[in-house]
């Protein structure tokens, strides 16, 4: 539980951090701790290896692609962001807003409803590995035809269309 | 790549405005571990391709010229040293071929055999040490730039026992040289000649076969015969896309046409033909070198009648060119009859070879430009003077 | 509070700064970093179910849990693909100028 | 207690005394493995103390010079004199730069390679934290370090950084996947995540004197030697030093650095470069195993850091021969090359644990990784070789 | 001039086991190639031929030169063999030399300098000075290790630092020395001829004057009375 209160405070700085930053390199950056922290969490609910999962896949691959698209693209200027903010703020949380309160409004009435198991619990690699093959195999090979088909599918969308050298004809 | 020389001189202005913010300028240089001195290039990056690229030099600039129009012709020879300092020996030569045919002095035998020698030799050193400098371009940590520099040494040390100077040597006199070969200076020389062939023989296995070497140089930095003609390049870069230009059997000075040696030719032009063609070069020399060696003649240094003090030639104008290691070195003098030139320049292989930079490393990547800037063999002593 | 009620929380919590990223933001980049989090909410419930209820011996929990993350990771892969591609032709990441299919 | 205990012998020290004043349990526990760490942590500080100088020996004896020898007997004092150089000079924070991060990325930097360096078993009793995932416990870490690269480039505000920066992170993406897909077929035949465990199943000999190290199968050859040149690129090393490459970006990612915060880098370069050597001799090099039957009486240990030696020595030994890659031929190598052939040795890795160690896994997987490789000479012979180039003489 | 009389050569290409290039030959080579040098540099003195400087020197070539220096016979003060006439400051390329000559109350040249400045920090060592030097009274000296922590005093050298006994000269370079010591003599001897030859013929004339006078004397006299 203390590892929890403290982390749980952690984990939603660090996301307001990611949705607030003006600077969309300081937002990636921000998205990376909050995706690590979630790690830290999962290990200390006991889920080991998705909690190493979850770090390597996150922040060794999906918030550097990030950060490194944020390179490429390098992101126009802040100020104009930040100008823009009222406005967007306004719609953006008359959306969020009523959907949060639907969540909480769950969450409470689920805690009436529901009991919570309270004994440590942990998952062995070889249980895991045991039920994602023999329960969850339709599951683990749609995902990896969907991981294939992706890998083909981001090769062919971030080709260059015809590799082109400036030239001095160009200008 | 540019296609033919109608385009050389239009090298795209880069156009400004939505693009600009995608575009990276970066200056390479004037502080920059591979500008082989004090030379800047302003680089416009597309990611990591080059759009634009301007060199920028001047840094080491010494007013060489001017100075010499203000010296005497003598005083300008220890001033030839620093022009190119990897081959101070060769610009003595050419420095000292133009005052000649501007005086008409007559050169002693043995002072030609020496000029020849220590030219050759010269050629060596440059060429020794510019596989080591393009290696270490391509980030070899240094290994053959320290082979090559072990090997230079030991031409140094020849060149220190008969000049009095490892580099600056200001040996060339005005109808011959300074001081006559010391006793047991050509045995030692041989002796280095023969040692050369098998360090050459370690060099290219060195580095010839070397995957990497060859997928970073093949087809790299390459441009059309009529281009480099048109740029005015010469020397080992010229010979590597093959044209047949090389002054010592173009317009034989000296005496080189009593030597048999030939020019190696390349075909294509690219780095590694630049390498490839100065290996060859250096064997040719070595050639030279054994034939000068044993050849050798008695006889004056210099020509008895030289004048040290009050040297003036007579009214008119020369222009002396040699082959240097890097091209075609000249001098062009024009005399009023005084003491000092009236006129001084000089032609430097470097610079000029350095203009067709931009065209050579458009759309490829900042990574060929170290190496198409090594290839191109600069020394910032020449390219500013 | 129990444990599980702070981690449906703290889900909730996440899922709708998630939102607000993705319905504040214009750089497409952004919008993406928003979707994650909105799928790491969802992560965040899984486990907690599966430590916090009852035992469940196909692990459903951690399961969808793996399954969501490598979908994630493909989702996140063709999604910055194609905001590279769209980033090539418009010169821009800004959703708001991306309005040449208006009419 | 023999020598073979000796790298545990401070923890068990500081346990007993601990338990002398009747501290509490847990205390005990964490106070042994805070002095294991710190064990782990002492070793390696003074190996990289060490490597820097016997990296500088051995460059300098292939380039024929001598290398540091003026401080102290042969220079073993120059680390000392390099510490107290990167200690007393300025630390230098460009105008532009982001402050915070700036000041993070080096630290982040060493963090993730301690870290790694904890689950490597470096003998029979000595293993910092035996993890039952160490494997991709390593790898979870490992994947910090590109972030934060990222972020030493990124906050340096500057822009030879940045461009080493994009470097670093697409090398180091594009080699992590043929590295963890070698490390993959080592699980797969071992059956376990956990180091100590992949060791354990490296134990005995065939034949005899042959050691049953993952290296000595045809699988294991292929993957072992994947894992060499990918390790090479994770660590930052020549002739994959791009992100530093210093002849066309000064120093890549720590151009803007200076002082400690420079000196942090190379040490967590040079500890990451332990880490993973450790790392690959663990998986493919049977750890701490003797490589000939009778040797017992030596503490594994030594095995390990000999190695480790052998393997480090190697990497010097290529710094000091091989020119620099270009970035595009790098990925191309990765894409192409590297992951294909990684991808081979998944079944052949397969067949292997199946089939167990008979004529029929030969026969099946020897032609099967020799596919790649004669594809990739067809290929190199037909396309990529250098073209055989004519010189025409005039005379 | 592009179609010369050319034959073709093959390069020296990578190895070829039985035609086919392994890739990766090329690379195992250069390691063949360093790992000979790490080894052989331990033992061959030709691959390490680092010198470790201020412990052992190289053999300075008896040619060597570095900074010049002027010559005296006996006293620096006297006889320095430095006429002041300037040449070297003329010709000197960097214009490092400054002489001021010497003169005596009546401004008289004592054709010796009261000032002779060379600045270590403009020289360039390039011995044109000595070439040119019509009195023997310059020469290059070998010595190395110039440097001092006095930016401007230490790198000024005036006369009291560049004046050199014959001696030393003849340490240095024996030979040019020697040879340079016998024409000096061979024209001083000369000199010494001459002036004996002058003196002679002054005393003969101052006799053959006085026995003029002798002569005439009478007659003045006889004149005179």
């Amino acid at each position: 539980m203390i590892p929890l209160l403290i982390l749980t405070p952690l984990i939603l700085l660090a996301a307001l951090g990611a949705v607030w930053k003006a600077r969309p390199v300081h937002a990636a950056l921000l998205l990376a701790l909050t995706l690590a922290l979630n790690a830290i969490l999962y290990l200390v609910l006991g889920a080991d290896f998705i909690g190493l999962i979850q770090f390597m896949v996150y922040v060794g691959a999906v918030a550097v692609l990030i950060v490194f698209s944020l390179l490429i693209t390098r992101p126009g200027d802040e100020a104009e962001e930040i100008a823009r903010r009222p406005r967007s703020l306004v719609t953006g949380l008359a959306c969020s807003l009523p959907v949060l309160a639907v969540l909480l409004f769950m969450v409470s009435r689920f805690e009436t409803a529901g009991s919570a198991a309270t004994d440590a619990r942990s998952v062995s690699i070889e249980q895991l590995g045991t039920t994602l093959f023999t329960t969850h195999a339709p599951a683990v090979m749609a995902v990896g035809v969907l991981l294939t088909a992706v890998m083909i599918g981001a090769a062919l969308f971030a080709r260059e269309p015809g590799k082109k050298t400036p030239t001095p004809s160009d200008s | 790549m540019i296609s033919d020389s109608s385009m050389l001189y239009s090298t795209p202005a880069l156009e400004t405005g939505d693009d600009e913010d995608q575009l990276l300028r970066v200056s390479l240089g004037p502080q920059h571990p591979s500008t082989h001195g004090v030379f800047r290039m302003n680089v416009v990056l597309d990611g990591e391709t080059v759009v634009s690229l301007k060199p920028v030099f001047g840094y080491l600039h010494r007013n060489h010229e001017k100075i010499a129009e203000n010296a005497t012709y003598l005083s300008s020879m220890p001033y030839t040293d620093r022009l190119d300092y990897i081959c101070p020996l060769s610009n003595n030569w050419a420095y000292a071929h133009a005052v000649e045919k501007l005086a008409g002095i007559e050169v002693p035998e043995r002072a030609e055999y020496m000029r020849v020698i220590l030219a050759e030799l010269t050629r060596l050193i440059n060429h020794t040490a510019f596989a080591g400098f393009i290696l270490g371009d391509m980030g070899a940590w240094g290994s053959a730039l320290m082979y090559a520099f072990r090997e230079r040494e030991k031409i140094l040390d020849l060149f220190e026992d008969l000049t009095g100077a490892r580099m600056m040597a200001n040996f060339m006199r005005f109808g011959g040289c300074r001081n006559d070969l010391p006793a047991g200076w050509a045995m030692k020389c041989g002796k280095l000649v023969d040692d050369y062939g098998p360090f050459l023989d370690e060099m290219e296995k060195f580095l010839v076969g070397n995957e990497i070497l060859l997928a970073r140089t093949q087809d790299v930095g390459q441009l059309p015969k009529d281009i480099l003609i048109n740029g005015g390049i010469t020397g080992p870069m010229l010979r590597a896309a093959g044209v047949n230009y090389d002054i010592r059997k173009v317009e034989p000075y000296g005496i080189y046409e009593r030597f048999d040696f030939r020019i190696p030719l390349g075909e294509i032009g690219d780095c590694y033909d630049r390498i490839m063609i100065r290996f060859l070069e250096m064997r040719e020399s070595l050639k030279i070198l054994r034939q000068a060696l044993d050849q050798l003649p008695e006889g004056d240094y210099i020509h008895p009648k030289a004048k040290i003090r009050n040297f003036k030639p007579p009214v008119g104008e020369a222009y002396g060119r040699i082959e240097g290691p890097k091209g075609e070195l000249g001098f062009h003098l024009i005399s009023d009859g005084t003491t000092n030139p009236y006129r001084y320049r000089v032609r430097p292989p470097s610079f000029i070879n350095l203009t067709l930079l931009e065209d050579m490393c458009l759309g490829l990547d900042l990574a060929d430009v170290v190496i198409i800037l090594g290839s191109i063999d600069i020394v910032l002593g020449e390219v500013d003077r | 509070m129990t444990p599980l009620a702070m981690l449906l929380t703290l889900s909730s919590l996440m899922f709708t700064l998630g939102l607000l990223a993705v319905l504040t933001r214009r750089n497409a980049i952004l919008v993406l970093v928003g979707i994650e989090l909105m799928l790491n909410a969802a992560n965040i419930n899984f486990i907690g179910f599966w430590r916090y209820g009852p035992t469940d011996p196909a692990l459903t929990g951690p399961m969808f849990v793996l399954f969501s993350i490598a979908i994630a990771a493909a989702e996140a892969a063709v999604g910055l693909a194609i905001i590279l591609m769209v980033f090539r032709h418009t010169r821009s990441t800004d959703l708001n100028k991306l309005d040449s299919l208006h009419g | 207690m023999s020598l073979e205990h000796l790298p545990r012998l401070p923890q068990r020290l500081v346990e007993m005394l601990l338990q002398n004043f009747g501290a509490p349990e847990w205390l005990v526990l964490i106070a042994g493995f805070l002095v294991a760490a710190s064990t782990v942590v002492g070793v390696f500080a003074g190996g990289f103390a060490l490597l820097s100088l016997v990296e500088r020996k051995t460059l300098a004896r292939a380039q024929n010079r001598i290398g540091p020898n003026r401080a102290g007997w042969f220079g073993i004092l120059q680390p000392v004199a390099d510490g107290i150089k990167m200690l007393t000079k300025e630390d230098i924070v460009p105008a532009k730069a982001e402050k915070i991060l700036h000041l993070l990325a080096p630290i982040m930097i060493v963090v993730p390679a301690i870290l790694a360096l904890g689950v490597i078993p470096y003998g029979r009793e000595w293993i910092p934290v035996p993890l039952e995932l160490g494997l991709l416990f390593f790898f979870a870490v490992g994947a910090m370090t590109e972030v934060s690269i990222f972020m030493a480039g990124w906050a340096s505000g500057s822009k030879f950084p940045m461009l080493g920066a994009m470097r670093a992170i697409s090398q180091m993406v594009s080699y992590e996947l043929p590295l963890m897909i070698c490390a993959l077929g080592v699980v797969m035949v071992s059956g376990t995540l956990s180091l100590p465990d992949i060791v354990d199943r490296q134990g005995g000999f065939h034949l005899g004197f042959i050691p049953a190290w993952n290296l000595f199968t045809p699988w294991g050859l292929v993957a072992g030697l994947l894992f060499y040149v990918c390790s090479i690129a994770e660590a930052n090393r020549c002739p994959f030093d791009l992100p530093e490459g210093e002849s066309e970006i000064v120093a890549g990612h720590m151009t803007e650095y200076s002082g400690f915060k420079y000196a942090l880098f190379f040490m967590g370069e040079y500890l990451g470069l332990f880490a993973i050597s450790g790392l690959g001799i663990t998986l493919f090099l049977g750890g701490w195993q003797a490589p000939l039957p009778g040797l017992d009486f030596v503490p594994t240990w030594i095995w390990f850091f000999a190695k480790l030696c052998t393997v480090i020595f190697s990497f010097l030994w290529i710094r000091a021969t091989f020119p620099r890659v270009r970035i595009d031929q790098l990925m191309r190598f990765a894409w192409l090359c590297m992951i294909p052939m990684a991808l081979l040795t998944l079944p052949a890795a397969a067949i292997w644990h199946f089939a167990g160690r008979g004529l029929l896994s030969w026969v099946v997987t020897v032609p099967l990784l020799l596919i790649p490789w004669v594809i990739i000479t067809v290929i190199y012979n037909k396309r990529l070789a250098p073209t055989l180039r004519t010189y025409r003489f005039a005379e | 001039m592009d179609s010369p009389s050319s034959t073709i050569e093959r390069l020296p290409a990578p190895k070829r086991p039985g035609g086919w290039s392994i890739p990766g030959w090329g690379l195992l080579q250069g390691l063949a190639v360093t790992g000979r040098n790490m080894v052989e540099s331990y033992y061959k003195k030709e691959r390490m031929t680092t010198i470790q400087y201020p412990e052992e020197r190289a053999p300075i070539s008896p040619n060597f030169r570095n900074f010049p220096f002027l010559v005296f016979d006996t006293d620096p003060a006297a006889d320095l063999r430095c006429t002041a006439c300037s040449i070297c400051e003329k010709e000197c390329p960097p214009q490092c030399i400054y002489i001021v000559l010497d003169r005596d109350e009546n401004g008289k040249s004592l054709k010796r300098p009261r000032v002779f400045d060379i600045d270590l920090s403009v020289c360039m060592n390039c011995g044109i000075c000595a070439e040119v030097c019509p009195f023997d009274s310059i020469y290059m000296d070998g010595e190395y290790e110039l440097s001092t922590d006095d930016r401007f005093g230490g790198l000024l050298f005036g006369l009291d630092r560049l004046a050199k006994s014959a001696e030393y000269h003849m340490k240095l370079r024996p030979e040019q020395a020697t040879e340079v010591m016998a024409r000096r003599k061979a024209e001083e001897e000369k000199k010494a001829a001459a002036a004996a030859a002058k003196l002679a013929k002054a005393k003969a004339d101052a006799e053959a004057k006085a026995k003029a006078a002798a002569e005439v004397k009478p007659e003045e006299k006889g004149e005179e009375v």
